[in-house]
């Protein structure tokens, strides 16, 4: 089908600078908050305008605490409000840690479903950026594992403005985690488009003989390693994740069974990484399909390291097409 | 439950304040003069009610408490002695494995029916895990209050339905969340004001100094409510800070006020002012009730471990609804009749709390995948559905042999 | 050999008690402290009377506050302290999450080795005892994926004992889970024994059809389900992992290797647990050993529930002996 | 580095402090009524150099730099010339690619150099990422700390050589480390102290707030410097408190003191008199050092966009430098020949933190593996030996072709 001309070519970031302008547009009871989202419109400038256009009131500069910042807006939520908050920086949502996991994810249980909670919380994540220590990380697993929450990551712009969309929609609470090193890729966004469901997965290119499977900044690098082992005669399925809790696995096993190998590929470390879910549960469903165990490339088990040392920490075209050797080795 | 607080039958509105609004014309500048009072080292308790039941002048707060009728003052003795009952009946129940545990609040009568009763319907509260006082007065059922200590949800009353938000059991938390309310309350142009409940011990959580920090900057309508009740489990107050607790506010530009917690009208009057100073646009108030735990933390606790009986003793003397029985008697503002039906009354309490929570029946397996999004999660789906499963072949089995 | 005259039988709650004196007894930098460890010796009393003997300097009632624990024991820990931090129930870690994951687990690679931290986390975890909301859970997933941490849990007295000795020994951060609901049961304690490895797993039965795998609570029910299966003919092997970070994969395949099946049983939710990350890897390491998937029995993906739900909601006999009749039937 | 800073070379004592105990005989009356003295509303500034360079009387703080040479004041204005100078050259370090980041601390000279010349060799510093003149004034190395903002570590120092803790990023947290730090000195019976530094935006953390409570209640030897540069990347101090800082300390029970932060001397004198409280046994301090950040956050930010120019031309006026070289110059304390042989020893610096930087290898890839446990740890080793592997096979396919 031809693009209709409600598609723009953007940044990530723009999307979902431009998401939060229709939904701030659209719902008098979204409300942004976080540290610098106003005037400097954020440190990577996702807010860019919005507290000039919906006021101080609607775009909210807090004070420099993510435990109350969390905190707040749930309070906010529960007078009504759909507030989406910013952490600055992956490494800076430990304070608000107790908050996410002993009340955010849990009040919509502990008030038998009377209590919703429709809280955003945006994480920019994630490394490749030549960042200082703490502003390159990829903690999601540590929400995951957490029961209440929902947990989404797009790996482009059209993503990145209809999955905000939907979190915002969400009655849940929803991380957002965005793929700070792709805030800059551009890519078509059809803002009049009707969006699949948040938590698909997405075939982004078929192939036979192994489907490689990411979400966030990784899928990008997916897409390189199956460009680069085409032309070795291999044909890779790519799958964009998009959700790491719940996790498509429908659609995971339907492209495993086909091409029965999977490597999955994440930044956060291996060790209790997403990768580990995938692979136990895949494993246990498509059992007699796999002709080869379930590989996972991630980050060390090791503290992100030093900017010179993060190409060497981080998945790449090398390391990726290593583990499809060695799965296809088998 | 067919139980009703004095408020709730006294068609809801604020004791001691005939038009809802009394109180509301004082100035600002006398407020702020009040809380400035307080910067002295010795701390200044504001008491309306001496322990022998003595009414007592105070320029500053009398105001607030100046249309009180001798009604007013028999609901509020009313409120404290339901309460009462209603958490001896718990304590028992806990006693006969009824329930898991039990959080009394035995002692802190006035500090909770005074704050209790000087809300409006449209405030919101969000409480500890102690303030049964405090739902008693929003109108919650008591017999919903138990069934997180019975084990059979973890709250599970409506929130909404009395603005009267679940327990929080992670101390302090729940003072962000009132901030947050309070921050929203001033979006839309309300007047309503949020208390949040919380005790010395969890003064020294950093989300309690969060909420401060927040509430501050945003001047929200919101009273911090410390029950100060001398002890968190073992540990006494000195162990959370070294100058008294309503000194806290200051710092982070608001006033705070120490009451005498154990005096119900002293209780009303300052957290009315406070409330009042929210609705007026002034920000947050941070009021310290000094009280008592006269029992023990929890039934799990043993305090004979760790504090002597003679304090327990000196606090006895300045309880808070003998104090209000000395004043009613000594003012002939309730007569014999009214002691005998309260007791009546207080007996039919504890026996419909206690064959409601008899009759708690257990929550049904698959609760446990219930609510737990709002919105379904594929995750959950699938094992609630490996659970009925599971479940089923058991009944096969059975069927089976 | 016989049993030694410095053996006794003591409650594992006990052993941790009578081991914390032994360290304070032998090392004047070491210091206990938390809420309520004082005059009342914790609400489980694992530290009773250990103030009155040691003083208020050596064993500390803090403030509220769990950040604060975490983060002054930090600052002893700099100072040449080795504290023993207790946090009083499982569900009140998360206020100490950030102090924990940014602070005490990368100080040591933050300065190349030059700052050491032995700080012990006690944890009692886990649920069973009937208790209400947060006072239940079993977090060490969240706190495995964190590299710079070791996460220990004991099943039984003598390795209360000893391995709260050596994690007070170690130059890293230890958090020490402690079985709650074992906290009563009692085994033999040999205080002159010499202790094994702290990170090595222990067969506590031998068996040949398939390996049970647990850690803490789970492994007497792993004992009882072995019990049972052999009542019906079946030879279960059972692994005490008794450490979480690292796991001792060596011990596990070798286990597996023989049997050809796993079974991991824990408390903590199934998803993104620990029996992902050992299910990923004994299938990477075993392939072409195993019979069957690797399964799981855990807690299910959903908020730890109200008391009068917990039997439902651990793992029981039933359920794990559901996955082991799974796991064969392959 | 051969470079040092005026402290390593006038064998290692506090600037002001001949005996290295001038002062510490002052009666605590006296303390604390300088802290007492803050109460007011209208924040009192400690001031001893007026930007013009006039020295004006204070009789709080002036015992404290009573025994204060011009050749000490030379020193400090060294100390500053030269911290300038090295964060300059990071800076354009950073322009030219050699770092990935920069913080400058240019305006905050001197609050660094002030408090940094107040501590004695056994007391501990907790900085933030910002105290380049702190860690000067400690004797760091300054090329270590442009390690972390090379991206080849992150720190890297001992901070046991200097007593100089690693930068610490997540705001708020090193205020813990410093207070449990100050708690084991209080237990060695140590007569050291603590400061912890953290700026304005870092005070509405919990952790700041925790501190607070901790070192109260423990009595702690901790001075808690906050640099209140107005700006907390894009948010103005209001934006973290309707109240000035210092006084948040009053309601945890020590005081609080706004010192200019522009002031090296009174930066200086405040920071002896908290310090020596704190060996006093005394307790903790706030220190609030009213200072201007004139750059921008980091080399990353873009202060144009919430910022307007002429605020920082007002504070242009008030120059660390150039106010003390209006005093030396006007007290006669400095010569032409100081300050050329200064300008000179300045380029030097420069060039040596230059050439030092380029120089700076990239860490070995292995690297990732060290030092994540003191004790080692299996899937760390496991890890390792497959990366040797994994590294091996590219040198395999390299020799195979
Ligand atoms: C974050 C957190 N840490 C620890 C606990 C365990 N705990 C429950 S109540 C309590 C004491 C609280 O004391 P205080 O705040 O004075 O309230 P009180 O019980 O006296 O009403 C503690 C330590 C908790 N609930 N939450
Ligand atoms: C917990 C945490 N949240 C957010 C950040 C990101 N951040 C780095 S510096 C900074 C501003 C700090 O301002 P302030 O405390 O005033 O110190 P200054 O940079 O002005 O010296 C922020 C928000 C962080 N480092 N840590
Ligand atoms: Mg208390
Ligand atoms: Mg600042």
């Amino acid at each position: 089908m031809a693009q209709t001309v409600t598609s723009k070519k953007m940044a990530l970031a723009k999307a979902i600078n431009e998401s939060l302008r229709r939904a701030l547009d659209a719902d008098p009871k979204v409300v942004v908050m976080g540290e610098d989202v106003g005037k400097l419109g954020g440190v990577f400038r996702v807010t860019d305008g919005l507290q000039k256009d919906f006021g101080e009131s609607r775009v909210i500069d807090t004070p420099l605490a993510e435990s109350g910042i969390v905190g707040t807006a749930i309070g906010l939520a529960l007078r009504g409000y759909r507030p989406v908050v910013e952490i600055q920086f992956d490494g800076f949502v430990f304070p608000a840690y107790d908050q996410i996991v002993t009340q955010l994810a849990k009040m919509h249980a502990r008030s038998l479903g009377k209590v919703k909670l429709p809280v955003v919380v945006r994480i920019p994540y994630g490394g490749g950026i030549g960042a200082v220590e703490h502003h390159s990380e990829s903690p999601e697993s540590l929400f995951a594992h957490v029961a209440g929450l929902k947990i989404v990551s797009p790996s482009n712009a059209s993503d990145a403005y209809w999955m905000m969309q939907q979190a915002i929609q969400s009655d849940d609470p929803v991380i957002f985690f965005e793929p700070k090193r792709r805030y800059w890729d551009k890519s078509d966004v059809d803002t009049e488009a009707i969006p699949g469901p948040l938590h698909a997965a997405r075939v982004v290119r078929a192939g036979t003989d192994l489907t490689l499977a990411a979400y966030g900044p990784m899928v990008k690098l997916c897409q390189e390693v199956a460009d680069a082992a085409a032309e070795e005669g291999r044909s890779l399925e790519v799958l964009d994740l998009r959700s790491v809790s719940p996790i498509d696995f429908d659609a995971i096993q339907a492209s495993v069974e086909r091409t029965r190998r999977l490597v999955v590929v994440h930044e956060a470390p291996v060790f209790f990484g997403s990768g580990a879910e995938i692979a136990a549960r895949i494993t246990e469903r498509c059992f007699y399909h796999l002709e080869a165990p379930v590989l996972r490339v991630g980050g060390y088990h090791a503290p992100y390291p030093p900017a010179r040392l993060e190409e060497t920490y981080l998945p790449d075209l090398d390391r990726v097409l290593d583990a499809v050797d060695r799965s296809l080795a088998y | 439950m067919t139980v009703e607080s004095t408020a709730a039958r006294t068609s809801r509105r604020s004791a001691g304040n005939k038009a809802g609004t009394t109180g509301t014309k004082r100035t600002t500048s006398t407020a702020k003069k009040a809380a400035g009072a307080r910067k002295s080292t010795e701390p200044a308790l504001v008491q309306l009610l001496t322990p022998e039941g003595k009414r007592v002048k105070n320029a500053e707060f009398d105001p607030y408490v100046a249309g009180i009728t001798a009604e007013d003052l028999r609901g509020l003795y009313r409120d404290m002695v339901l309460t009462r009952r209603f958490d001896a009946e718990a304590t028992s129940l806990q006693r006969q494995g009824e329930l898991g545990l039990w959080a009394s609040l035995l002692g802190q009568e006035a500090a909770q029916i005074g704050s209790g009763r000087a809300l409006r319907d449209d405030d919101y509260v969000f409480p500890t895990y102690r303030e049964h006082g405090v739902a008693w007065c929003r109108g919650v059922d008591p017999t919903n209050l138990l069934g997180m200590f019975r084990g059979v949800n973890n709250g599970g009353w409506d929130p909404g339905g009395n603005n009267f938000h679940l327990y929080t059991i992670v101390i302090g938390s729940q003072t962000l969340h009132a901030t947050g309310y309070a921050m929203g309350i001033t979006k839309d142009g309300a007047d309503s004001a949020v208390i949040a409940y919380f005790g010395d011990g969890a003064s020294s959580q950093g989300d309690v100094a969060e909420a401060f920090t927040f509430s501050a900057v945003y001047n929200a309508p919101v009273v911090f409510f410390c029950q100060n009740n001398q002890w968190a489990i073992s540990e006494p107050t000195e162990k959370q800070s070294r100058v008294p607790l309503y000194q806290r506010a200051q710092g982070f530009g608001f006033p705070g006020v120490r009451v005498d917690g154990n005096d119900v009208l002293a209780s009303l009057a300052v957290t009315k002012w406070a409330l009042e100073r929210a609705r007026a646009g002034e920000g947050p108030t941070l009021v310290e009730a000094f009280t008592y735990r006269m029992g023990a933390h929890t039934t799990s606790d043993d305090p004979t471990r760790y504090r002597h009986d003679d304090e327990r003793a000196a606090w006895e003397a300045k309880d808070p609804i003998l104090r209000l029985r000395r004043h009613l008697e000594s003012a002939h503002h309730a007569d014999e009749g009214f002691f005998a039906e309260l007791e009546t009354e207080s007996e039919a309490l504890g026996k419909r709390v206690r064959e409601a929570v008899r009759a708690m029946p257990d929550p049904d397996h698959f609760a446990i995948f219930e609510n737990v999004y709002a919105d379904g999660h594929a995750l959950v789906d699938e094992e609630r559905a490996q659970f009925a499963a599971y479940q089923a072949s058991f009944a096969d089995e059975d069927g089976g042999e």
